[in-house]
């Protein structure tokens, strides 16, 4: 099996291909897959994701899963790669965790809008959660060379949950690592540590990828000190490419105006003062009040 | 379509009611957005037609998530119409899709019979009119004046959406009704609406059902119900055009061409839709998993016509039917 | 159930309107055959109860060939209740479930409404009724009187039957209607059957569906149409029994067991199901993957239970309805 | 991975195993798959099947796939082990042929009727059409051990669907082979040379597995030579284990009364002057009006 590209239009901006997987390597509770994309690495920024399907057609899952980009490399020996780790959750990851060096996997990206980065060299800190800190490393790597100075905070509910401290060290200017159970690092949450790092290093923004309480928690604290924080999102996507509107969430406009907007298209990152936070609770989110077309009538 | 075509030369074109097609692949409403995105996979104009999500007058926010639930070979959906608005509709996507030539079938919803009327009223007469090949009215949506029950599962509501859409709808536009599975009688209410002037008949919209979050105990999705789709529900869309083509062909109601949709995800699903009696062919949920899958499916679908010795598509439409000895 | 159980003790028992099933776990009728070809994988004797396949007065040699097509994450079959007649039934197959002590739900058929009647008579009044837990009236079946419409899908016609076999079903043993899900509205059919008189209901039978041959481009099944069943369909089988129970809980309808089935395969299916309204579990399509699979969801369903902290079955039955805020 | 008994009841005559893929060879146009099947062989007989279900559970095909056992061998360094000969016919088969080594597979078995054997030293004539052949030499085995010559007749499409040619050679006192297109052996049917070889060798009882047509004129021509022919059909199956009754045929009892019987429980194995053939036409099979309870109407 080599790579095939199954679609590429010009300007797209994304293809679709036939990967080769490469290398399937555990890395703590994680797998870490190295995939054979062309055309991929060369229109891929850090933030953005990848959008992979389960199985060869007679699979009973057809949904596609996504995951960020961890790095690509747009040359090597076996061509352009994308790299990702995933996290054996449900039926599906289970499956794509098993894939093995040579089999065939259909991914589609980048998809989504990466990170912006700043214009001016300011200190920066990225905040990792479980697997969220995949593409903290390289997006550390091009702020740094924008001469952003740069901290790294991982956190996770156990130390093997961590995803890349070694690496961290290797791109960033400090690691800080936070673990809910104290195997590692800090006992506690990344919210606990960030208010001291962000007075210490003077951030004018803040990085990042985990779950939605960990988003939620750094976009306040980023709020509160005045700052920007710029969170990649995790809504359950269905298709990845912006067709199905499963994605949705509720983001304000520079205006103000409240939209259901797709987090595969327009998101998965956004600017953390803009999402509504208040509408997400126990694993729902409701459509607030205000936002465009929704429901008139009060329940 | 690609240089993947069989050498064979079928004719893939599509007679819908009049409209001529060069070949009989949509995307299924709700499937594929409003075109941009899917864009950037395949050249949309070269499908016979894109099948727009399906407007309503306002701008509609759509339901909370989740909105949807995987299910065993398909997906539930809730998105709730989320939409624009018509007006929004046709300045920024109808117009879109006119300047890229595509072939439109603008799929339209309403909360009343007259939204529904209204809606169309506005396509119709929009600068953008002569991008649209036909009207599929969506009535498979719920109907707030009869305690949200589906227009589609109520033949009165069903004939009333018809024929005030038929009074919008110009001459020689095509109006198709889409209609819902989660009836008795699927034949009645394909009598009804052809009764009511609908040109065509799109079967079918997604069949209710409900997925449980086993660990929260409770609706996975926020609206505890949502529609049903893919490969899963296939032999019933194709059940339902079995049904309907039958009873055209007995003359039991009025002949008119069906667009199938329902689980099509290779070309030998659409060659069975098609044997069925279907003249064209929508997909939805695949696309999901691949974004090329209308364009593919119809090559698929080519090669297929072309190795079972047929030289036109035509040739194929409802031919289960004559092949069928009780 | 064997050594595999968890240490927990959870109370897997089940009142079935009034008789006491150790554990919620049945065959679906059809999908075990009448007990012996299962035992040899399972101790039939050991589930909640075993459900026979539907039994008409006379033997029926049932549909020619082929008969099933496999669909996504489902099959289509088109038996056509082939069987021994009840005669037979109870002196050779009856006859051996009472030797091995199965708990008995013998599922009746009938082409009018009168041999339901007189298959439920036979059966209460043989020598084995001693093993009967419930009789399963099978009203998704078709009736000769109504040009061959299913029964299920009139209420007149459900409630004539169920009315007549109420009149020969002895009291204290629960009659379950099995509904179709091919019904417009599923509730006001229960709401029949349970006026007729049905202590529970079992909810879903297949739902219509055609698979085309594309090879011969004719019906793959010789009847054409078939019934649709397994994971595919399970969303549609926890939606009947979710909008069901609703409106038991609602008080919209009269309150009853619900023994719900459709799709499962796995212990997390069953739950789906019971969070959303049902009491017992019947599994069909699955056991030909698995023919121990209703003993192994039975066995799952207990640990995913005794893992959510519950400690009796029945607290879990419905509790979607009271975790669901709309 | 290794096999593990799921159900295994005391004197029920058949076991089901998650079996582990010992290996997986090309033979011709078939695959060669050994299984390691614990308690499945010593209660195996030429002639029975074992069905096969696909993929790990969340493959969207849900029913079985039956095969004939080509061997067995109850003990070895791998432990008990069943052989399989499977053609990739539709998608079910297209999986099971890509089983590697060390995979596991569920496997249900031995099911049905095996060959019943004469009891006296008769001679015989064992015909296989395509990977039909596969049960015959095991068969041979057992009518040689009971003192019975054996011809083995081996028909198929072309030379690369002819299964098991050498192996014949090894266990038949002779060996006759057919292809349609000549590419082996004599240019026909089995059908073509079976009257001379019957004349010639003084058959007693024709043993056949194959496509329903061979079957059916294999049949035919065992009732113009007088003598039994013992048939293994092939029926599309669901469960292969008896509670589904799909697999269903016309069969007359020794009454002459016929009725529609699971193949996969009174089979596979029929006598051939018992089948209804002539309700067999084009992939479909009618009731016989004079089957018990036939529909009553003609229509
Ligand atoms: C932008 C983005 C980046 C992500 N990056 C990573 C990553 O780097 N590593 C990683 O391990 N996981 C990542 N995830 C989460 C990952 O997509 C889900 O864990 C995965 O889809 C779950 O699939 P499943 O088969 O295990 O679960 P299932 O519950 O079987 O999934 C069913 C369906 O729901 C969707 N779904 C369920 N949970 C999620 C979720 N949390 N997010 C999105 N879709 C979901 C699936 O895509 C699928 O369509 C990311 C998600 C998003 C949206
Ligand atoms: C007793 C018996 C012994 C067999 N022995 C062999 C053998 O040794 N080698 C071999 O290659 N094949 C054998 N077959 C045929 C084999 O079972 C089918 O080729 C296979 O089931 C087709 O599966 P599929 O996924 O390729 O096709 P699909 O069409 O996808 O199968 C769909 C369903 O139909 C059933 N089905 C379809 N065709 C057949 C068929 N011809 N027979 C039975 N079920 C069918 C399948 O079991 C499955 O349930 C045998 C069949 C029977 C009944
Ligand atoms: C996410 C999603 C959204 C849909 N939205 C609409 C819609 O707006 N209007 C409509 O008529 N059908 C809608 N449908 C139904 C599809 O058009 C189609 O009828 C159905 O999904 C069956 O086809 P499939 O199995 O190919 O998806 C939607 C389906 C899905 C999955
Ligand atoms: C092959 C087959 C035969 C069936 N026969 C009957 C029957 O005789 N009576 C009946 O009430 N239901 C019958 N059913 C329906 C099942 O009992 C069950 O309601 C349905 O298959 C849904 O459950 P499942 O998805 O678990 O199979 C049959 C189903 C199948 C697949
Ligand atoms: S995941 Fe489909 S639109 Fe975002
Ligand atoms: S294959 Fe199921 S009864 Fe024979």
């Amino acid at each position: 099996m080599t790579a095939r590209t199954i679609a590429a239009r010009e300007g797209s901006g994304v293809v679709q291909v036939d990967a080769e997987v490469l290398g399937n390597t555990a890395v703590g509770a994680y797998r870490h897959l190295t995939l054979v994309t062309p055309g991929l690495p060369e229109i891929a920024r850090p933030g953005q994701f990848v959008a992979l399907s389960v199985g060869d057609g007679t699979s009973s899952m057809l949904l596609r899963r996504s995951f960020s980009i961890h790095r690509v490399s747009p040359a090597g020996t076996y061509g352009a790669t994308t790299e990702i780790v995933v996290a054996a959750a449900g039926p599906g990851t289970q499956e794509l965790t098993r894939l093995e060096a040579g089999e065939s996997v259909s991914v589609i990206g980048p998809l989504g809008k990466g990170f912006p980065l700043p214009s001016q060299p300011v200190p920066c800190i990225l905040v990792g959660g479980g697997y969220g800190s995949a593409p903290l490393f390289w997006l550390a790597e091009q702020l740094r060379e924008r001469d952003c100075p740069v901290e790294i905070v991982l956190g996770a509910a156990s130390a093997d949950r961590l995803f890349g401290v070694v690496e961290a060290r290797r791109v960033a200017d400090g690691v800080t690592v936070t673990t809910d159970d104290g195997s590692a690092g800090t006992k506690g949450w990344v919210s606990d540590v960030l208010p001291d790092l962000i007075a210490r290093t003077g951030a004018g923004v803040l990085y990042g990828c985990g779950p939605m309480g960990m988003l939620r928690s750094m976009s306040a604290i980023a709020s509160d000190h005045g700052i920007v924080a710029q969170v990649a999102v995790e809504e359950a996507m269905a298709c990845g490419v912006g067709i199905c509107m499963t994605c949705v969430m509720p983001v304000a406009d520079q205006h103000g105006t409240t939209k259901m907007v797709r987090s595969c298209l327009e998101g998965p990152v956004f600017r953390g003062d803009r999402v509504r936070w208040e509408a997400f609770d126990d694993g729902l989110c409701r459509v607030p009040a205000d936002a465009v077309g929704a429901p008139k009538e009060v329940r | 379509m690609t240089a993947l075509s069989p050498p064979s030369a079928v004719d893939m074109s599509v007679d819908l009611a009049g409209v001529r097609l060069p070949n009989p692949m949509m995307t299924a409403s709700g499937c594929a957005a409003n075109g941009r995105e899917m864009h950037r996979f395949i050249d949309i104009a070269q499908l016979g037609a894109f099948v727009t999500k399906s407007v309503k007058a306002q701008p509609v926010s759509g339901r909370g998530t989740p909105r949807m639930a995987e299910t065993p070979s398909g997906m539930l959906n809730s998105i709730g119409l989320q939409g624009p608005g018509v007006q929004a509709f046709v300045e920024e996507d109808l117009a879109w899709l006119h300047s890229i030539g595509a072939r439109v079938v603008v799929s339209i919803a309403g909360s009343t019979a007259s939204e529904f009327a209204t809606v169309a009223r506005t396509i119709v007469r929009s600068r953008y009119a002569s991008a649209v090949a036909a009207i599929e009215v969506n009535i498979s949506c719920p109907n707030v004046a009869n305690r949200g029950l589906v227009f589609a599962c109520d033949p009165a509501s069903s004939h009333k959406v018809m024929t005030l859409v038929r009074e919008e709808v110009p001459r020689g536009l095509p109006m198709l009704a889409k209609l819902s599975p989660d009836v008795t009688d699927i034949v009645g209410i394909a009598d009804t609406v052809l009764k009511a002037g609908a040109h065509g008949l799109t079967m079918i919209n997604t069949t209710l059902g409900v997925a449980i979050d086993v660990d929260r105990l409770r609706p996975h999705l926020v609206a505890a119900t949502g529609g049903l789709s893919g490969p899963a529900i296939r032999p019933m869309a194709v059940r339902a055009v079995w049904q309907v083509a039958g009873a055209m062909r007995a003359g039991r109601i009025k002949t008119a061409p069906i667009v199938g949709v329902g689980g099509v995800r290779h070309g030998r699903d659409a060659l069975e839709l098609i044997a069925a009696g279907a003249s064209a062919i929508q997909v939805g949920t695949a696309a999901f998993n691949d974004p090329t899958a209308p364009e593919r499916v119809g090559r698929e679908l080519e090669t297929l016509i072309a190795e079972r010795g047929f030289t036109r598509l035509s040739e194929v439409t409802g031919i289960a039917h004559e092949r069928f000895v009780p």
